[in-house]
């Protein structure tokens, strides 16, 4: 396990030093933040001092060069716009996307398996249907319009629930509502074509050749096999789980990365977004270590070859 | 004949399948006896409706789309419409089955013994004498250190000791019926002689009746005391083994005996040019020696067999002969010129001149392309063999030659059957009047029947146009048949080569008299003379080192 | 022949039916529809401002309502409708053209070529696409036509890992060998062989990304770095609106509905194209086949 | 959909009682729901309306302050102010303040806050925005009582005086803090970056003591979200909302927000180098169209790009008339003069500028095209926005009219017309000597002098010069929560004193 980690280590770093050039160098090809962060009233001289003194007058590929060396030694520049810290920022803001992405990401993998596996047993049947139906709809909704509709409907009108920020458990509902659609919709065709091809599967005769029953052959049997396939997904969703959290965590304004990226974005506040990608991109890698762990763990064939 | 009381009564059984075009009938009015402790053989080609019948038994088809009418009994009870809770207390209990493709047919999740132990919980056993149970089923059944391999997994172990743990996992109960669909087809030759001989055991030992499902008359030779012959879901011909075998009365069943009957071909005197030749040919996958040190030479009009089971590297040996994997060591001159140091016209001239065949008639044939398209792809890559314009009147005239119609250009292979399809694939091969083909198993998936039809077409090509096979097959019976000269290859090596009838009749090595021996004959008293003689080897190779 | 075969299965299936029913309709109001609706999807009209829906005595493009300019929002409807559905196509297209030619080669090649492929769709994979596509859209600008090009860099990964993937397979199929037997190269491989048989899977695959690109699409218009005005989509319809969703509903749900319907049928018209494309899989959803 | 309905019954069967847990209940406290969170919260930045909203007169006080209705001065932490000479001020101190570490306020502390705030190591806005070329040199003139003596002569030192913020000599210096230490009636008691700020009331605050006990600042950036939050309950005070989302005439108060929009002529490039076609434009505007439509009924259409109540605003002037008769005589004359009216002209606009921003350029592209013009909209987002805005301009340009918006809340009209309307001003885009002298001359003058100048500049560039499309004085819109007694003026776009709020005991 440890070479094997180690190989897909030194893979990804490769990736991650290539993502990162692209955005330092794309980042920069948007201008620098002196007007964004300068009051209108700006002199031209006080633009170029600051400039100066912020090192953005500098070739790209100095700065670059700045920022690596900063970079080995774990320091990733300061926030320009927070005086502080850019890492501080990034693992402040990290915890909430993970907590939100990780209940979102539980919910959708338990509702999507059971509700796929339930449509998989008699396929074409109602439930199948329906399922199959609601659950594609609700992937085909812009998440925007769903998550202010909603705040609308169940806060304002219903007053059944809080409208946004975080706090108590009421105040989770809707934001992973919202970034359950999309996931929960394609887990759920995954698991239901997943499950249909395992429960087709030859071993599945030997089960009930054996006797097995029902829950036995779809939970024991047919799960556990359709289980490869659905993590592999799983992952990949969980990965652009954050282009939904910028969007949800945007509009019920919980401080995540997604929230972070956004307005490191617009203002130009490079530390930050860089040090946003080094940790989302981090974050993937070690997700796909866990999911390359789990498939090992799940299918034999792997551990062994 | 019959037993007074049947322990299995299929009572005129049919199943349809809706079809595009209506119902598709797999199965019609079929009944079938099996008396306690009796053994059965369902003998039929692919689309017989044998397999079916078995399913159909064992409850395992999808209700719908399929339609199931008649009835099964079991100890007289009507297993269709007793409720599922005592039918599912049936399965593995009483009744077991075991399948053709032992790795798909087992989990590939779960560790053998767990999958073992599983008949026994389900049917209520606890865990540790489940358990121990396992073990000692595994044990019977002939896997070595089964205290350690109960943990492994179905992919950890080979085709034959994959299809013993089917077996144990069948015989976990002792069941009082044993359904076997196709259980050693897809298996070597000697391996499949020695699950014959555990099956044949094991009824001795338990007293079980069982039903065995096969397309080899070899095989219901070996093991059955009745057999039943269906052909497109019906019963053609039914009775006592001997009976059939030695008086059969339906036409369809004689004439499924002729194409097995063996015929000694007289070998060619090797006077005839060599075409190709090969020298110490070795080939390697990463560190892993696929073929040793091959060296033979195949002359003008002459068929080369080779013959070995799994793993014996006659594939490999194939791929370096038609460039598709550079040899590791030594090399292979077609007229004399090394094949894999050639110029760019004596490359045209290879690539005309050896074409090839392989094995799955699902797969050689691109699905997207209709048999015009796959018939002149061969002048597409040779531009200056025919003109655009002959291409379609020429396809039709080698589509006549492998004996199919020239309205077949234009449809795609899915509209065609196995045996078609490798027509096709022949039909191709002769686009650009090669002077060798490459035959790598080319007809061991097709049915009996059609095998034949095949293999008397490419007799007949051979003497036609003068092509020479390299013939590679693990079924001895065809090899015996057709070629002219012998390789038997075991593990890479070489172990016997020579003209055919020698070989056969006087094998030298040991390893080609045991496949001799294990390869069943439909003739049930040499079958059973044979098998003697075979444990005597058997225990003979097991004791030689 | 195969074709009409296919329609028929089509029209067996009801839900699958009616999708591609709207997705002819949408595709010809994109058409057709800019030039029937002409000036009254631009002109001015303060005094039908947010003019409500359902008001039959207006013309029919205001029967859905009318938006802040006191434009007809089925006139904006139909406006969009060749923005909208034309960066969908282009940018799917784009992805799956580029992405499956490098996903083909990179399932052909056994030399670094193919690694180089593949991690550059790591590097591609390992950042939020959202956010990919708005740096660059900051640094390009958000013209239709880079929408286009962003939108189908961020989806390259998909087409390049299934083509790839779809090629190991293939290319262990009988009939690759049989082609190079007939002394085959690559590139005859790669255009007669393979790239037939990867297109389906593809094809499949971008009615999915439709859909998604559709929403993407949105949601840039939402970050507000989408399609920019006058350009209009109805993405950005739907994010333009979303501030009136108090008092004017209708400014977002109309447009907001055409994305849902649009994507929904071409969601559903892809998972019944994957059925009714593979024999096998149309065996086990039960509509026909042998055991 | 059913499942998420099956879940949300679930959840409101779970939590029958919870609707007020989420609601704001102790009586004294406020929640005030922002736009965005404030990136920092220095005292130096306090110019900045998103830090100020929070701090400014809150935590941390002004030496003046001035009233935003009429631009006057008045006393906050100096009690009174004389001019010495030229360039030397006077700045008597309150001698019963202590900032809330303890510390005393006194001269030294003003001194310290001073420097702090001109230390270039640091980037305060309060320093570049109305401090830049000039320096400060302050003496302490006894405990409570300063003297400031600036690098060249500036009249308006008191109203400068007004952005200028006192800060305890602990705050750092030379780096920027995240925990300001004022003298205001409220101590910033957290910060969770991304949550909440929370400010609790101090005890010995020297002034009035205020009536909210703690106020928590959160942030939502959708406006329908905000507007929802305190039709909820959730929140007491969103400052800023969307005009349609300003519904119910209960809770939502329009302000004028200081705030003016325009659209900027570029008068060097054919065709809009020719005033004709300026005026063209002008006339071809439809104000009233779009005042009650895409605007608040409450705006008000602009003369000039201050709002009234800066020193300086022109009373006198009035808007240009809708007259698309009259804009296309102009453009036809133009035309037979040879100008190239039908020149492609690009109206740059920025996203979300202020609410609708983008259907009123949409507007305006429809009425300028409807008299001739040849207009294609082109937006932006910040950055590239800015980079139009700033002087040097591209050589190569497209003739363009540029969508602006300017909040001068300081008082007086230099913070505006140098900057816009001098031939040397960094966004100016016209050269005119007379308008230029008029500006320098009231630049160094005084009192009603200086009032007159600049409102003779004014009068000079909307009548003569027309370099841009004065569009309105905008407003905004705030919802209060009816339990509390709050309303909104000119001020709440750059601070929101805690202080104002009361509550209604009903």
């Amino acid at each position: 396990m440890n070479r094997f980690v180690l190989k897909h280590g030194t893979q990804s770093l490769f990736a991650l030093l290539c993502l990162l050039v692209l955005v330092f160098f794309l980042a920069r090809l948007t201008g620098d933040p002196t007007d964004l962060y300068l009051p209108m009233d700006a002199s031209i001289e006080q633009r170029a001092e600051f400039a100066a003194s912020h090192g953005f007058d500098d070739p790209v590929v100095v700065q670059f060069g700045r920022y690596l060396a900063g970079v080995m030694r774990f320091d990733f520049g300061d926030s320009l716009f927070q005086g502080r810290p850019a890492i501080d920022a990034v693992l402040a803001a990290f915890p909430v996307t993970l907590k939100l992405a990780g209940v979102t990401m539980a919910l959708s993998l338990v509702l999507a398996i059971v509700i796929g596996s339930l449509a998989a047993w008699r396929p074409r049947s109602i439930f199948d249907r329906v399922a199959s139906m609601l659950t594609i709809a609700s992937a085909s909704a812009p998440d925007f319009w769903v998550a202010i509709v909603a705040i609308l409907v169940f806060a304002v009108s219903l007053g059944w629930l809080p409208t946004s920020g975080m706090g108590s458990p009421a105040h989770w509902i809707m934001p992973v509502g919202v970034l359950m659609f999309r996931p929960l919709g394609l887990l759920t065709q995954v698991v239901r074509a997943a499950m249909i091809g395992a429960l087709a599967a030859p071993y599945v005769k030997t089960a009930r050749a054996k006797g097995a029953g029902k829950s036995r052959i779809i939970f024991v049997h047919g799960l556990r096999n359709a289980m490869l396939t659905v993590i592999t997904v799983a992952g990949d969703q969980a990965a652009t789980l954050i282009n939904g959290a910028v969007v949800v965590e945007t509009v019920f304004g919980w401080p995540g990365i997604g929230n972070l990226m956004i307005q490191a974005i617009q203002q130009r506040d490079f530390a930050v977004l860089q040090a946003c990608i080094l940790m989302t991109a981090f974050a993937i890698f070690f997700m796909n270590v866990l999911i390359d762990i789990a498939y090992s763990r799940l299918d034999p064939r792997v551990r062994t070859s | 004949m019959h037993e007074p009381k049947p322990l299995l009564e299929i009572d005129r059984l049919s199943v349809d399948f809706p079809a595009p075009d209506g119902l598709f009938s797999a199965v019609r009015d079929v009944s079938i006896t099996i008396a306690p402790s009796e053994a059965l053989a369902i003998i039929g080609e692919s689309g017989s409706g044998k397999s079916v019948t078995a399913n159909a038994v064992m409850g395992l088809l999808d209700a719908p789309p399929a339609r199931v009418h008649g009835d099964v009994r079991f100890e007289g009870r009507s297993l269709f419409s007793m409720p599922d809770r005592q039918r599912r207390d049936l399965w593995g209990r009483r009744i077991a089955m075991v399948f053709q493709d032992p790795l798909t047919h087992l989990n590939p999740v779960y560790p053998v013994g767990w999958q073992v132990t599983e008949v026994c919980r389900i049917h209520g056993m606890a865990r540790t004498e489940a358990d121990r149970r396992a073990m000692e089923l595994l044990d019977r059944v002939g896997i070595p250190d089964v205290r350690r391999r109960m943990g492994d997994f179905p992919h950890e172990f080979s085709g034959g000791q994959r299809q013993r743990v089917m077996i144990a996992m069948a015989m976990a109960l002792s069941p009082d019926l044993l359904i076997a669909d196709e259980p050693t087809t897809a298996l070597d030759v000697t391996v499949q002689a020695q699950i014959l001989d555990l099956l044949r055991d094991l009824r001795t030992e338990s007293g079980m009746a069982l039903m065995m499902i096969t397309h080899d008359l070899g095989v219901a030779a070996d093991i059955a005391e009745r057999v039943v012959v269906m052909r497109r879901g019906e019963i053609v011909e039914e009775g006592a083994l001997d009976r059939v075998f030695a008086a059969p009365v339906h036409p369809y069943t004689r004439q499924l005996l002729t194409d097995r009957s063996e015929e000694y071909r007289s070998a060619r005197p090797g006077v005839a040019p060599a075409v190709l030749e090969l020298d110490r040919v070795g080939v390697h996958y990463g560190t892993f020696e696929a073929v040793r040190d091959v060296t033979v030479t195949l002359r003008k009009g002459e068929i080369l067999g080779i013959v070995g089971e799994s793993g014996s590297g006659k594939s490999s040996l194939a791929s370096a002969i038609l460039k598709l994997r550079r040899p590791s060591s030594g090399n292979i001159r077609f007229h004399g010129r090394d094949i894999y140091a050639l110029g760019r016209e004596e490359e045209t001239g290879f690539h005309r001149g050896v074409q090839a065949i392989f094995q799955d008639p699902f797969s050689s044939l691109n699905p997207r392309m209709t048999v015009l398209k796959v018939i002149s792809e061969p002048w597409l890559l040779h531009r200056d063999v025919l003109p655009r314009d002959r291409w379609r009147g020429r396809a039709a005239e080698l589509l006549d030659m492998v004996g199919l119609t020239e309205s077949d250009l234009d449809k795609y292979p899915a509209e065609f059957s196995g045996g078609q399809r490798q027509r096709i694939a022949i039909a191709r091969a002769l686009a650009l009047e090669p002077e060798v083909i490459v035959c790598d198993e080319a007809v061991s998936a097709l049915d009996m029947t059609v095998q034949a039809q095949v293999i008397t077409l490419l007799a007949d090509l051979r003497t036609r146009l003068g092509l020479s096979y390299v013939f590679i097959a693990h079924d001895l019976t065809l090899i015996r048949k057709f070629a002219d000269h012998v390789l038997v290859m075991k593990a890479g090596d070489v172990v016997e080569q020579g003209v055919a009838e020698e070989v056969f009749s006087r094998p030298s090595a040991l390893y080609t008299r045991q496949l001799i021996a294990s390869s069943p004959v439909p003739d049930p008293r040499r079958q059973a003379e044979r098998r003697t003689a075979r444990r005597r080897t058997l225990v003979h190779a097991s004791t030689a080192p | 022949m195969r074709n009409s075969s296919l329609l028929a299965l089509l029209r067996s299936d009801r839900v699958a039916f009616v999708a591609a029913i709207w997705l002819m309709l949408v595709v010809g109001i994109a058409l057709v529809g800019p030039e029937v609706v002409g000036k009254a999807a631009t002109g001015l009209d303060l005094r039908a401002r947010n003019a409500p829906p359902f008001d039959f005595s207006r013309g029919w493009v205001h029967w859905l309502g009318s938006d802040a300019l006191g434009r007809g929002i089925l006139a904006r409807i139909f406006l969009a409708a060749r923005t909208t559905l034309g960066i969908a196509v282009a940018s799917v297209l784009l992805s799956m053209v580029i992405g499956g030619t490098l996903g083909i080669i990179a399932g052909l090649s056994r030399g670094s070529l193919g690694k180089v492929i593949m991690r550059g769709t790591d590097v591609i994979m390992s950042f939020p696409s959202l956010l990919m596509a708005l740096i660059v859209l900051y640094v390009l600008g958000g013209a239709p036509a880079n929408l286009v090009v962003v939108l189908a860099i961020t989806r390259l990964p998909v087409y390049v890992r299934t083509a790839r993937a779809e090629v190991l397979e293939i290319r262990e199929r009988a009939f690759i060998n049989a082609a190079r037997v007939m002394g085959a190269g690559q590139v005859h491989l790669a255009l007669r062989h393979i790239a037939p048989l990867v297109l389906p899977t593809l094809f499949i695959i971008g009615s999915l990304d439709f859909a998604y690109v559709m929403l993407a699409e949105s949601a840039l218009s939402f970050l507000g770095m989408g399609v920019q005005p006058p350009s209009i989509t109805w993405g950005l319809m739907v994010a333009e609106g979303r501030s009136y969703l108090n008092s004017a509903w209708w400014l977002s749900f109309w447009p907001g509905l055409f994305i849902m319907l649009t994507a929904l049928s071409a969601n559903l018209l892809a998972s019944w194209f994957r059925i009714a494309g593979d024999p096998t899989l149309r065996a086990a959803q039960g509509n026909t086949g042998h055991a | 959909m059913s499942l998420r309905w099956r879940l949300l019954m679930a959840a409101a069967a779970a939590l029958p009682a919870a609707a007020p847990a989420w609601a704001q209940d102790t009586p004294t406290d406020v929640v005030i729901v922002l736009e965005t969170q404030p990136d920092q919260l220095d005292p130096c930045q306090a110019s900045k309306s998103q830090v100020g909203k929070v701090i400014k007169q809150n935590v941390i006080e002004t030496l003046t302050e001035i009233d935003p209705e009429s631009g006057q001065v008045n006393p906050r932490l100096a009690t009174e102010w004389s001019q010495v000479d030229d360039l030397t001020w006077r700045f008597k101190l309150r001698d019963d303040v202590t900032f809330h570490d303890g510390t005393p306020f006194n001269a030294e502390a003003v001194k310290y806050s001073i420097e702090r705030t001109m230390d270039e190591s640091i980037d305060c806005e309060i320093r570049v925005k109305y401090f830049g070329g000039l320096t400060l040199e302050v003496t302490p003139a006894g405990e409570h009582e300063i003297e400031v003596k600036t690098s060249e002569p500036t009249p308006i030192l008191p109203t400068l005086m007004g952005t200028v913020v006192a800060m305890s000599t602990a705050t750092p210096m030379g780096e920027i803090t995240r925990e300001p230490i004022g003298t205001g009636p409220y101590r910033l008691e957290e910060w969770t970056p991304g949550q909440q700020i929370v400010l609790t009331r101090v005890d010995d605050y020297w002034g009035d003591q205020p009536e909210v006990t703690k106020a928590t600042y959160i942030w939502r950036s959708e406006s329908t979200v905000r507007a929802a939050m305190v039709a909820a309950g959730e929140a007491d005070i969103a400052p800023n909302i969307a005009v349609q989302d300003a519904t119910n005439p209960e809770m939502d108060f329009s302000f004028l927000n200081s705030e003016t929009s325009r659209l900027r002529i570029d008068a060097e490039i054919p065709p809009l180098d020719d005033r004709r076609v300026r005026l063209a434009l002008n006339y071809a505007t439809d104000r009233d169209g779009m005042k009650g439509t895409i605007f608040s009924d409450k705006v008000i259409p602009s003369t000039q790009h201050v709002v009234p109540g800066i020193n300086g605003h022109n009373p006198d002037l009035t808007p240009y008339a809708y007259d698309p008769e009259k804009a296309m005589e102009l453009l036809a004359e133009a035309k037979a003069d040879g100008v190239p009216v039908d020149a492609e002209i690009i109206l740059v606009g920025r996203h979300n500028l202020y609410p609708n921003s983008q259907e009123s350029l949409q507007a305006l592209e429809a009425m300028y095209e409807a008299v001739g013009f040849n207009i294609t909209l082109k937006m932006t987002e910040a950055a590239e926005w800015y980079d139009l805005l700033f002087k040097p301009y591209a050589e190569d340009r497209a003739p363009n009219l540029f969508q602006e918006q300017h909040d001068n809340n300081n008082g007086d009209a230099v913070f505006t017309i140098f900057v816009k309307y001098h031939s040397e001003g960094g966004q100016s885009t016209f050269a005119d000597a007379e308008v230029d002298d008029l500006i320098d001359r009231g630049g160094q003058a005084s009192g009603e002098e200086r009032t007159k100048l600049y409102q003779e500049a004014f009068k000079r560039i909307h009548e003569e010069i027309v370099p841009d499309v004065s569009l309105f004085h905008m407003v905004g819109f705030t919802r209060v929560n009816p339990r509390l007694e709050f309303t909104p003026s000119i001020a709440t776009n750059s601070e929101l004193q805690l202080s104002e709020i009361g509550f209604n005991n009903s």
